[in-house]
């Protein structure tokens, strides 16, 4: 029994350890591509105490905010709630660790027991993943009651709203794969894409698509960063964590991050599959970090381009574009996957979606008359 | 040994969490301990090696109804907890007192003598361990897909329609009439 | 190794039930009253799975499907109760349930 | 001429009636009524010449009237020389007293209506006088009997007429009740009402059954007498015949002269048989000598010149009756009858034209010196006041003679009654002449002489009455059947002293006495005052009838009383129940009682109903409960 549990152990402990590691070098690559899509340089002199060494291209500068996270002083606002301000960061946290252990590594020093225990504990991976991940929705929720301030309230309700209501997409569009491949389990659906990656066929194109675009939304990310808004409420629902809560949030939404791109690389680029795999087995997680960092490269990319919904916008397009496409993805994908010629496949998957998309776009702008400025001539 | 010490970690859990939601002054206290008690329950079904329900039971009861009483609460006044003066509804002594009958009566015969354990009614499987023989037995995902699909498969498009006509249901119910050009509300 | 018998499961799920009904019976809020009632549901499925699991028959897979459906009919349920207390609230501007008693023959 | 034609001298002069009764012309009414009559004159004529020609009796079944098992009652008329000497003689005198009335009646506003009663009179007398069937008979009686009432009473507006009317029909009615038990009784011996049914008829063949112990045929007859008392005035039912003046006086003529009154002599004579084979033959005679002496006694008292003839009418009814009473066939009484009604009309007229004259004045005691004012009709007047006191070789003296000739034979008390009666007769007879005819005119103005219209009839009737005595006298008493007998120089001696002794003796107390403003020395205050009759019945009758209305009506508060005690019983026990037993039982027990029973019972109930959620939830988790521990004991 005991050695279950160190079976366990071993198996999540190192990859917490990989991902809490990774959180530094994505905040400070985040501020540097921010920096470069502004044109301007981002976080570059960090002088290291008692050494004269500056220039570190600011790698040093996700330690400097920790080190500034753990000094600030932690404010609680008078007649707020005080454990449940505590708790929410922490309830934050503990699902996105929980999550990242499903996604399929094979790390390199496991042994034959220990793979047997992570497929058979991880039988229904996907769906323990959903589950978990609306664990999140409650922990913003309560973060924003439990400030007892308006604009945290207000950011918490916006934040439930969009991420229940992205959460449908998600779920659907990841269906589409398991369909596909007919099991929950991680690894199964990892050895489904040993030949070919699921991006690759039109209802897989599809269904990363939308995917994606709700997995923004789920973490709150770039264009639907509507919850911590600075210019409407501040910093939504976190404006009064301060100090180490503040730093333990941050934390939370990275690994989210890095867990929910972890799962659409495994559900479509083929988790740890790559060239030269075969050869040297280890390299199954180098191209796993490589691809979650591709995808958290567009992401960065988006957030510094593109600009922010309205709410009823978001809401429109959740429910209105992406649950409907999704709902079609996933009829269009049963008839290919019982068709299996692809030339025949491919042109008409593509056609049909393409079709949806663009009626029910064209649906959007039905009511959506010529912008008309009332100051600015 | 390990599982009677988890069995009895959730079963505490379950039952604190069960008892604050029912005892505590402010509702959202009250909210957030029904979903430690959903939380216990469903590591209880990972115990009893039933993981698809335990999982559902996270995603449906954890993510979607302990939401659901969190919106309820804040659209009604008692946000900050019951002001009233007292927590209980007139005669709740005798609440409590058919609160504890009702499973007293349940349990008793059980405890009181075993003979009539023995002819109860429910047939006990002899021996069933629970944990280890059956682990990789027929509770896989896919033969749960495949019983409902093909045995279940008309209770499944009931319950289809059941949830949608819950859902339309609900949002009619709960739906703010508009307020018309003189604020006043127009009929529902 | 583990001697977790039946009786276990049914004793908890009896006080669960107990609790659950010392929170329809004596709380004066409607929603604490839907807490319980959630409290009830989840003490039935209990005893599904326990009685799934120590039955003759694992392999049938009742008590999870048996489970499956109670969770969707319960949260079918929440939504509907929520609407209602919402709409009563609205209406009578109170969730209390003494003062909800127009049912009250005069 | 065949007997066919018979019927039509009564239908004639009812459809003359029935044309009239529409009119309101009284001249075109008068015309056809007299029309009516003159034809049927010349038929009545026609068939007296076939009677006397045939002799026996001659009868013409019209038509059945009713069918009642075997027994056939039939519209039957017969001619013997009876009914038609009668027939003539009622077509005759009615016809001049039609002529008479179409004069006396012209100004009056309703004379169209008297034409058409006086032609229903003439059609009832004639069918009463032809019928050969006794309920027709009784049928044309009543008719006549409505007649004379109409009659009577014509001058409706005159209180004292309708009076007289009413008065008439009703005594006459109480005669008919004899006359109806009397036909019923026959119908009943004898099964058959025909008089002359070739053989089995009911003269022909006397009933003879015994009837309460007294012989059938005396017994009918008794009944049948009843009816003539009734109709003919005799004593005790003559009471109506006076004021029956108070109609116009053509019809006093006719109806109280000559025909209706002679209808009771007439049936006695038709069925005389009847009479014979019942021996009531005595009794007759003497109810009508005792009538005549009574009669002209009170005339000798009355002042009213129309009452006087009245009661002269009644004395020589009762002289009839003598006469059928006392001689063996109903001839004798039957010549009385023929004469009588000649002068007896011709006096009524002569009365009618005075009284016509001296401008509606009755009363003779405001008459006098007419004879000059009026001498045509005073010579009428006195021939046939001659005729009425049987002076010699007038046709009274023969009639009367005959009467007391047989009243000799027969009786001899009854003898010197009918010679007193005759003694008294002639009195009375000289003082009316002596009032009217001498001395001067006490009247308010002159009298002045009649039209001839009225004057003609009153010649060719005194014409009439002196001589149809001595011409048709013999023979017409051997047609009727008389057989002949020695007259006994007794009896004609005594006559001729009564009638001139009468005549001088009138003459010695009235002539010299200033009359109108003395006392009349005769005029005895009982004579006067009708030796009280009316008053008699009034107080016997009367009051009978007033004690049996009084009876009457106690009966009935009785009744009532008794219907009201029911009804007072039965409400009393429907409230007695009503109030115990529905209220304080059935209320209490079912109804009521059980509804408030059940409306504490729901109020129980409601007690649950608190509103209270929890309440209701925690009353079933105590009946999940109770089905727990309930199924652990079971399987205890």
């Amino acid at each position: 029994m005991i050695d279950t549990l160190i079976h366990i152990l071993a198996l999540t402990a190192p990859v917490a350890m990989i991902f809490a590691s990774l959180f530094a070098f994505t905040t400070w690559l985040e501020r540097k591509i921010l920096a470069r899509i502004q044109n301007r340089i981002g976080p570059n002199y960090i002088n290291i105490p008692f050494t004269k060494f500056r220039k570190t291209f600011g790698l040093l500068q996700p330690a400097a905010d920790g080190f500034k996270m753990l000094v600030k002083e932690d404010i609680v606002p008078h007649g707020a709630d005080r454990f449940l301000h505590l708790l929410a960061p922490i309830l934050a946290l503990v699902p996105a660790m929980m999550v990242l252990c499903l996604l399929p590594f094979d790390l390199p020093f496991a042994n034959e027991s220990m793979k047997r225990i992570h497929a058979a504990a991880l039988d229904n991976a996907v769906l323990l993943f959903f589950g978990i991940t609306s664990i999140n929705t409650l922990a913003v929720f309560m973060a924003g009651w439990a400030s007892r301030n308006k604009y945290s309230l207000l950011g918490g309700m916006r934040a439930v709203a969009q991420m229940v209501s992205y959460e449908i997409p998600l779920v659907l569009s990841a269906a589409v794969v398991i369909m596909a491949v007919g099991s929950l389990s991680a690894q199964k659906i990892v050895a489904a894409q040993s030949t070919h990656w699921f991006i690759f066929t039109p209802w897989g194109l599809a269904a990363f698509f939308i995917f994606f675009i709700a997995s923004l939304a789920e973490t709150n990310r770039s264009p639907f960063d509507l919850p911590e808004a600075e210019s409407e409420i501040i910093a939504g629902y976190f404006t009064e964590y301060s100090g180490f809560k503040f730093a333990l949030f941050f934390l939370g939404e990275y690994l989210s991050i890095f867990a929910i791109n972890g799962l659409a690389v495994t559900l479509f680029f083929g988790g740890g599959n790559g060239p030269w795999v075969q050869a040297h087995p280890w390299l199954s997680c180098v191209w796993f970090l490589a691809k979650i960092f591709g995808l958290i490269f567009i992401i960065i990319w988006l957030r510094g381009t593109v600009p922010r919904l309205r709410v009823d916008q978001l809401m429109a397009f959740a429910w209105k574009f992406l649950m409907p496409l999704s709902i079609l993805n996933l009829f269009v994908a049963a008839v290919a996957l019982k068709v299996q010629q692809p030339w025949l496949t491919w042109p008409l998957c593509a056609l049909v979606l393409y079709a949806a998309a663009h009626g029910l776009s064209r649906l959007q702008q039905k009511n959506v008359g010529p912008r008309t400025y009332q100051y600015a001539e | 040994m390990i599982e009677q010490v988890a069995f009895y970690i959730l079963s505490a859990v379950a039952v604190l969490g069960a008892l604050l939601a029912v005892s505590r002054r402010n509702l959202v206290h009250g909210v957030f301990a029904l979903l430690l008690f959903f939380a216990a329950l469903s590591g209880l079904f990972v115990m009893l090696l039933a993981d698809y329900v335990a999982a559902v039971q996270v995603l449906v009861y954890i993510g979607a109804v302990g939401i659901l009483l969190l919106f309820t609460i804040m659209l009604t006044e008692h946000v900050t907890g019951d002001d009233l003066r007292r927590l209980g509804v007139r005669g709740w002594f005798w609440g409590l007192l058919l609160a504890v009958a009702v499973p007293a009566v349940l349990i008793l015969p059980a405890v009181l003598n075993e003979k009539s354990a023995k002819a109860a009614p429910i047939v006990v499987a002899q021996g069933n361990p629970a944990l280890a023989n059956n682990a990789t037995q027929a509770n896989t995902v896919k033969a749960l897909g495949k019983v409902l699909m093909e045995k279940y498969v008309v209770p499944l498009e009931v319950l289809a329609l059941l949830l949608t006509a819950a859902l339309i249901g609900a949002v009619a119910v709960a739906h703010a009439p508009e307020k018309d050009a003189s604020g006043k509300d127009t009929p529902a | 190794m583990s001697n977790l018998t039946l009786e276990h499961y049914l004793i908890l799920s009896a006080v669960l039930l107990g609790i659950g009904l010392l929170g329809v019976f004596t709380r004066r809020n409607v929603i604490v009253v839907l807490f319980s009632i959630e409290i009830l549901f989840n003490a039935a499925n209990l005893n599904f799975i326990a009685f799934w699991r120590f039955g003759d028959q694992p392999e049938a897979l009742m008590g999870p499907i048996f489970a499956l459906f109670a969770i969707a009919v319960a949260a079918a349920e929440v939504a509907v109760g929520l609407a209602l207390v919402i709409a009563v609230y609205r209406h009578f501007k109170t969730v209390d349930l003494e003062k909800l008693d127009t049912l009250k023959e005069e | 001429m065949s007997t066919e034609k018979l019927a039509l001298i009564p239908l004639l002069p009812l459809l003359a009636a029935v044309l009239t009764c529409g009119m309101r012309c009284g001249r075109r009414a008068a015309a056809v009524a007299i029309g009516a009559m003159s034809l049927s004159l010349a038929i009545a004529l026609v068939m007296l010449a076939n009677a006397w020609a045939h002799g026996g009796v001659q009868t013409v079944s019209l038509a059945d009237w009713l069918v009642v098992g075997a027994a056939k009652i039939q519209f039957s008329l017969l001619l013997d020389p009876l009914s038609a000497c009668m027939a003539a003689m009622v077509t005759f005198v009615g016809l001049l007293i039609f002529i008479y009335s179409s004069g006396y009646m012209k100004d009056d506003p309703r004379c169209a209506r008297f034409f058409c009663y006086l032609s229903l009179f003439a059609a009832g007398m004639l069918g009463l006088v032809l019928a050969n069937n006794l309920l027709l008979l009784f049928m044309s009686w009543e008719i006549v009997g409505v007649a004379s009432y109409l009659l009577i009473g014509f001058w409706f507006h005159k209180p004292a007429a309708a009076a007289a009317g009413k008065k008439a029909f009703i005594v006459t009615r109480i005669g008919d009740m004899g006359f109806l038990i009397g036909i019923l009784l026959a119908f009943t011996q004898a099964g058959t009402l025909e008089l002359f049914d070739n053989g089995n008829g009911l003269l022909e063949k006397i009933p003879t059954g015994v009837v309460w112990g007294i012989g059938a045929a005396k017994l009918i007859s008794l009944f049948l007498f009843c009816g003539a008392i009734g109709k003919s005035g005799q004593l005790p039912l003559h009471v109506w015949l006076p004021d029956a003046m108070e109609g116009p006086t053509p019809v006093s003529a006719l109806i109280h002269a000559a025909t209706m009154v002679a209808a009771g002599v007439f049936l006695v004579a038709r069925t005389f048989p009847l009479f014979v084979e019942g021996q009531t033959l005595p009794l007759v005679a003497w109810v009508g000598g005792l009538t005549a002496f009574v009669a002209a006694l009170i005339a000798l008292g009355q002042y009213d010149i129309k009452r006087i003839l009245a009661y002269s009418t009644v004395s020589q009814l009762g002289l009839m009756m003598v006469g059928l009473g006392t001689a063996a066939t109903g001839a004798v009484g039957m010549f009385h009858l023929f004469t009588h009604a000649f002068f007896k009309a011709l006096l009524f007229l002569g009365a009618g034209s005075i009284i016509h004259g001296c401008h509606e004045e009755q009363d003779i005691r405001r008459m006098g010196g007419i004879a000059r004012a009026m001498p045509i009709t005073t010579a009428a007047y006195l021939c046939g006041a001659l005729a009425l006191v049987a002076f010699p070789f007038t046709s009274g003296y023969f009639s009367k003679d005959a009467v007391l000739i047989s009243a000799y034979g027969a009786d001899r008390n009854l003898f010197y009654l009918c010679a007193l009666t005759s003694l008294i007769t002639a009195l009375y007879v000289t003082r009316q002449c002596v009032y009217v005819f001498i001395g001067t005119h006490r009247g308010a103005q002159a009298p002045h002489e009649s039209p001839p219209v009225l004057t003609a009839p009153l010649v060719i009737l005194a014409a009439f009455a002196l001589g149809l005595g001595g011409l048709a006298g013999n023979s017409l008493l051997a047609k009727l059947g008389a057989k002949h007998s020695e007259h006994p120089f007794a009896v004609i001696a005594t006559s001729w002293a009564v009638a001139l002794g009468g005549m001088l003796l009138g003459w010695v107390i009235y002539a010299r006495r200033d009359l109108g403003r003395t006392t009349d020395p005769l005029a005895l205050s009982a004579l006067a005052n009708k030796f009280y009759f009316d008053e008699l019945y009034a107080a016997t009758v009367g009051r009978l009838w007033t004690a049996l209305t009084w009876l009457v009506v106690m009966l009935q508060e009785l009744l009532a009383g008794v219907c009201e005690l029911g009804v007072q019983l039965t409400q009393a026990t429907g409230q007695f129940f009503a109030r115990s037993v529905d209220v304080r039982l059935i209320d209490e027990l079912t109804m009521d009682g059980l509804a408030r029973r059940f409306h504490k019972g729901g109020e129980v109930a409601t007690g649950f109903q608190t509103g209270l959620l929890s309440g209701y939830l925690r009353w079933i988790a105590l009946g999940a409960l109770a089905v727990g521990v309930f199924v652990h004991w079971l399987w205890k």
